[in-house]
């Protein structure tokens, strides 16, 4: 018997480890239920981060949710963060169990 | 005689610049940077101990004054002379107008090699002089501005890590005085010189990340990072001499003036003034003033202050 | 020339710390081949998980398995861990080389 | 007098209280944690070496009982009077049986900042005591079930970090006698009270956390919080004058009795009782019973003790 | 109105951490823009590391780019890792905004 | 009587065995590393700034060589009689080759406890004999080949991590002098035994997952790991009495040349040999060469020293 899945998506976003707080307090405000932080660095357009201290660190945020929901979050991301801060975000199709969830 | 913990600064500063894999575990550097601010602190605190504390409250004015002429200066200076745009003028002159704990800690263990002393309040302004120029500066590039969260940014200065330290170790080392503390100065006194000696070791190696910026930016960033510390030193012995400071206490406050931030400022202004370039401020306060405080910089506040306070050195 | 890749799924769980060698034994238990584990904090239904201390830490577990295999872990997931822990599943559509590893 | 380490709990506290930045890095929190085991234990090996074991056996059993009883008449409380479902009386039953180091430490120190005595097998006790409470919350919250993994369970009690940290210093204590510690005295012994000051101040950001769920749960649990280790405390020092400990011996037994488990029996319930909801044990073994042990407790179960065995304090 | 997304491919590799300077390298030397590292650990058919100690430790690198370059570098972590190396790699189907960027 | 540091490498050899939870935060083992690897460093160059530096060059020519000789027989031994394929045997003879920092500082605790001299310069030939075995092992797997990078190796040989510190510790205490470091004896000479302690503890965890793959490999990894480094100390103890060293000298070379390494040279053969299999090399250069060497070598090669330069004990 094959699973109940249902369709969500998942939105990703790798950004500076200094904004963590602030980008919390933003996908709360937008409503978003639920979301995994781990720490990351790398390199991008604005340089090598290497978290080899706090400034240089960066942090990769998952959030699970409708689509429609992420669409928004992404929008708010790029009004928002995407001129000033070292930031990337993309989305990708998944499947979960309890859909009420997300 | 060169003190050992600035050797162990040049010795991460030549690795760093030689491409050496070293690299110090990031727990160990926040472990260190969180046992200097509370030896800082307790010191400080146990000193208090011993004396009225009403008489610092114009003392903590001319400080605070004394931070926010500092970063009105820096900004005339960055945009009229170094033609930078608002926001990175105002990001700047609030690393400037700020402090740092680990130029500081240099200071004091320099004096604390030559048996010289200082008044406990040191570590008190050190605390207070961290928070009012992320405020000037914010105000600087925004003007007051209805969108800035100053909840948030008061959240951010006062309750910042640096500070809450700080406060927190004065506060233990002024209820608990010397006896009191007698018990913890294994880990906060006697390993103060070793763990600085570690922490400058890391600070090596981050000073010389920034060279590729600095190269890029040219003579000015160089210019200012050495100008403006000298400029900030004498309105801080100035400062000193009017509080009638002791010449170990002139050269603290002078170290205290000349110094940049380079923690609590940069992160406080990504979030206020995202804008601003923080490489550029991190290439002139961690690229210049920096090695140039703790190399030549401490001796010389301290050399001037002798000579104005008529002391023997 | 394009790359003879082959699907297959990957299953993502987020979850306590506490429980991660419990899973893992059952990752074993249950044929799986392979998986890789990174630290995480998060956000969800159980609250604010901030990795402050190892009770209030999460674990990101990946498992790249054909999709059979992925529904039943996921079944086996809902039964024994939903209810009583903080736990996200997802599953997303993947490619690779060398099938026969996975 | 309060005692400098209690201080940095305190200062941790108010930090978290007032949400402030701070944070140990865990890896910190971590080494100090290992650190303070390790001492309690070589200190109780060294000890031990001077003395024959075998009388120790009876003492052993005493205290396993101890464990035993406190278990059982917490889950009593707490079904009777708290009308807590199975699940959760059992898992919070399993906390108040156990022990908790952090706790035991603060009476260490308390009573080595005060010179007074106390026996080198209170180690023991502590290592011995972690344990039983959670075997009997198991099988409170289940019966005998076959379900129940007990190879898991009996590897997470017997080889669980603390109890193997606190057995291989007592193992390594005993072998090496006093002369063998000599060269690592710096690390174990010396710094022993400076790395509490810091675990606790950690363990006071941790405690802030919990004030909310405290809140939410009213009176019952801070009540029980505070009586079940006062009751606890009684049975200790019943249980340590029957074994003929001094007066410092019994301190710290009633203090044994009194503290309750919030690492290894969280982490066993979690996985044993996967249905009783841990943050109503964590909200009173944290929110309440740690605070008012090293505040309260400690000094009061000392009096307690220097009453019963008629000594002077 | 939905977002003005375009598809690209995440490249995920799980592999040693002991060559993540030599793979990043190659990464460049492949034209890639940007990348994101992570710690982790794991287990395959090189059996378990669990990341003890920095020899049995896996780092964990995502790399968004077109199609046609994730099967390029694909490609050269066949060539010149797979034999040697515990090393895991994965494509999958993504949305970015801003495709200049990647 | 065995040293309590030896100890502690037990304790966390049986702790592992037993499958138990403990484990040292990275952070911590990787923060004791940096000191011991300073310590070191800082002793020596302390020790050298008192002699001329001249005559030490040929000294320095001597240990390469041994270094070289040692990992060619190494390799002839390997393919002969262990009849391992190329790329196998030239890695681990690359590892029994090089040196070992924790068995050097095993031996310099063993040497301090004891009260017996050794020369500054060993701490020199720690950091020079690290190198050679890297490239002649990458050349006996290659040849001379067009493909390896020696840029990448040249770097990863003198500028990793624990030749960096060695040798930055090194300048700092030759610069500084005994006076200069004594500001900073807290962290790196007072503390020295017990991070050493906290160190052995891991590596104990560490040899314990060897056992796995020491089972599977049968007799000839055992004899070789107890071999080849009985066979070295006598090159190295013939090597030491040419250049006159002291006992405790010899002793340190001895080990020097017994000891494997297990840190830099699996890093550089997993690079440049990557089709060796790294899991042959450390089952028996941590499941048998390092345990044997500091519980039953560093004696034996004392007592060997001590019986070639006919000094008594
Ligand atoms: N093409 C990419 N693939 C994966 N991660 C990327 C890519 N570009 C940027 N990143 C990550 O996003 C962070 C910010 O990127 P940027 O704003 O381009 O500097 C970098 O530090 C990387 O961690
Ligand atoms: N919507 C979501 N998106 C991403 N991660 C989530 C989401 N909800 C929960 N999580 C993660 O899963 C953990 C457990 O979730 P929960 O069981 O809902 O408390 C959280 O701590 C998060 O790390
Ligand atoms: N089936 C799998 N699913 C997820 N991760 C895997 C899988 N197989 C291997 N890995 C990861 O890739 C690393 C190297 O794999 P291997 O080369 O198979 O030993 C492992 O240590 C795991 O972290
Ligand atoms: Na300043
Ligand atoms: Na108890
Ligand atoms: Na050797």
């Amino acid at each position: 018997m094959t699973l109940p899945t249902e369709k969500r998506t998942l939105l990703t976003i790798v950004t500076e480890a200094v904004v963590e707080q602030t980008l919390l307090r933003d996908l709360d405000r937008l409503g978003v239920r639920g979301y995994t932080v781990s720490d990351a660095r790398g390199k991008g357009s604005r340089g090598v981060r290497d978290a080899a201290w706090e400034e240089a660190a960066n942090v990769r945020v998952e959030v699970i949710c409708e689509r429609a929901q992420a669409e928004d979050v992404l929008r708010h991301l790029q009004a928002r963060y995407y001129a000033d801060y070292a930031m990337v975000a993309f989305l990708a199709e998944i499947e979960v169990l309890r859909p009420e969830k997300f | 005689m060169i003190d050992v913990v600035v050797l162990f600064f040049l010795f991460g500063l030549a690795a760093g610049l030689a491409r050496s894999d070293l690299k110090l575990p990031s727990a160990l550097y926040d472990s260190l940077s969180l046992i200097l601010l509370l030896a800082i602190g307790l010191k400080g605190g146990e000193g208090l101990a011993k004396q009225a504390l009403a008489p610092l409250l114009p003392q903590l004015g001319a400080v605070i004054l004394l931070g926010v002429a500092q970063t009105f200066i820096a900004f005339a200076i960055l945009r009229g002379l170094g033609r930078l745009g608002r926001a990175d003028a105002a990001s700047m002159a609030a690393h400037y107008g700020s402090v740092s704990v680990a130029t500081f800690a240099v200071g004091v263990n320099w004096l604390l090699v030559r048996d010289i002393e200082f008044e406990p309040q040191m570590a008190v302004f050190l605390a207070i002089m961290e928070v009012p120029a992320i405020l000037i500066g914010i105000v600087l590039a925004r003007g007051v501005s209805r969108d800035t969260d100053w909840r948030a940014l008061g959240h951010e200065a006062f309750l910042g890590k640096g500070v809450t330290l700080l406060l927190g170790g004065m506060a233990i080392g002024w209820i608990a005085g010397p006896d009191g503390l007698a018990p913890i100065k294994g880990v906060f006194f006697d390993l103060f010189k070793g763990a600085l000696a570690l922490f400058l070791l890391e600070m090596g190696l981050i000073v010389s990340r920034q060279v590729g910026e600095l190269k890029r930016r040219g003579l000015f960033i160089v210019a200012f990072g050495l100008g403006m510390p000298l400029l900030s030193a004498l309105l801080g012995l100035a400062t000193g001499l009017a509080l009638g400071l002791s010449p170990g206490g002139l050269t603290l406050l002078a170290t205290l003036a000349a110094s940049a931030s380079y923690i609590a400022v940069p992160a406080a202004m990504r979030l206020a003034v995202p804008e601003a370039n923080p490489a550029l401020s991190l290439a002139a306060v961690l690229g210049v003033t920096f090695p140039f405080n703790i190399l030549a910089g401490i001796p010389l506040y301290h050399a001037l202050a002798t000579q104005f306070t008529g002391a023997t050195p």
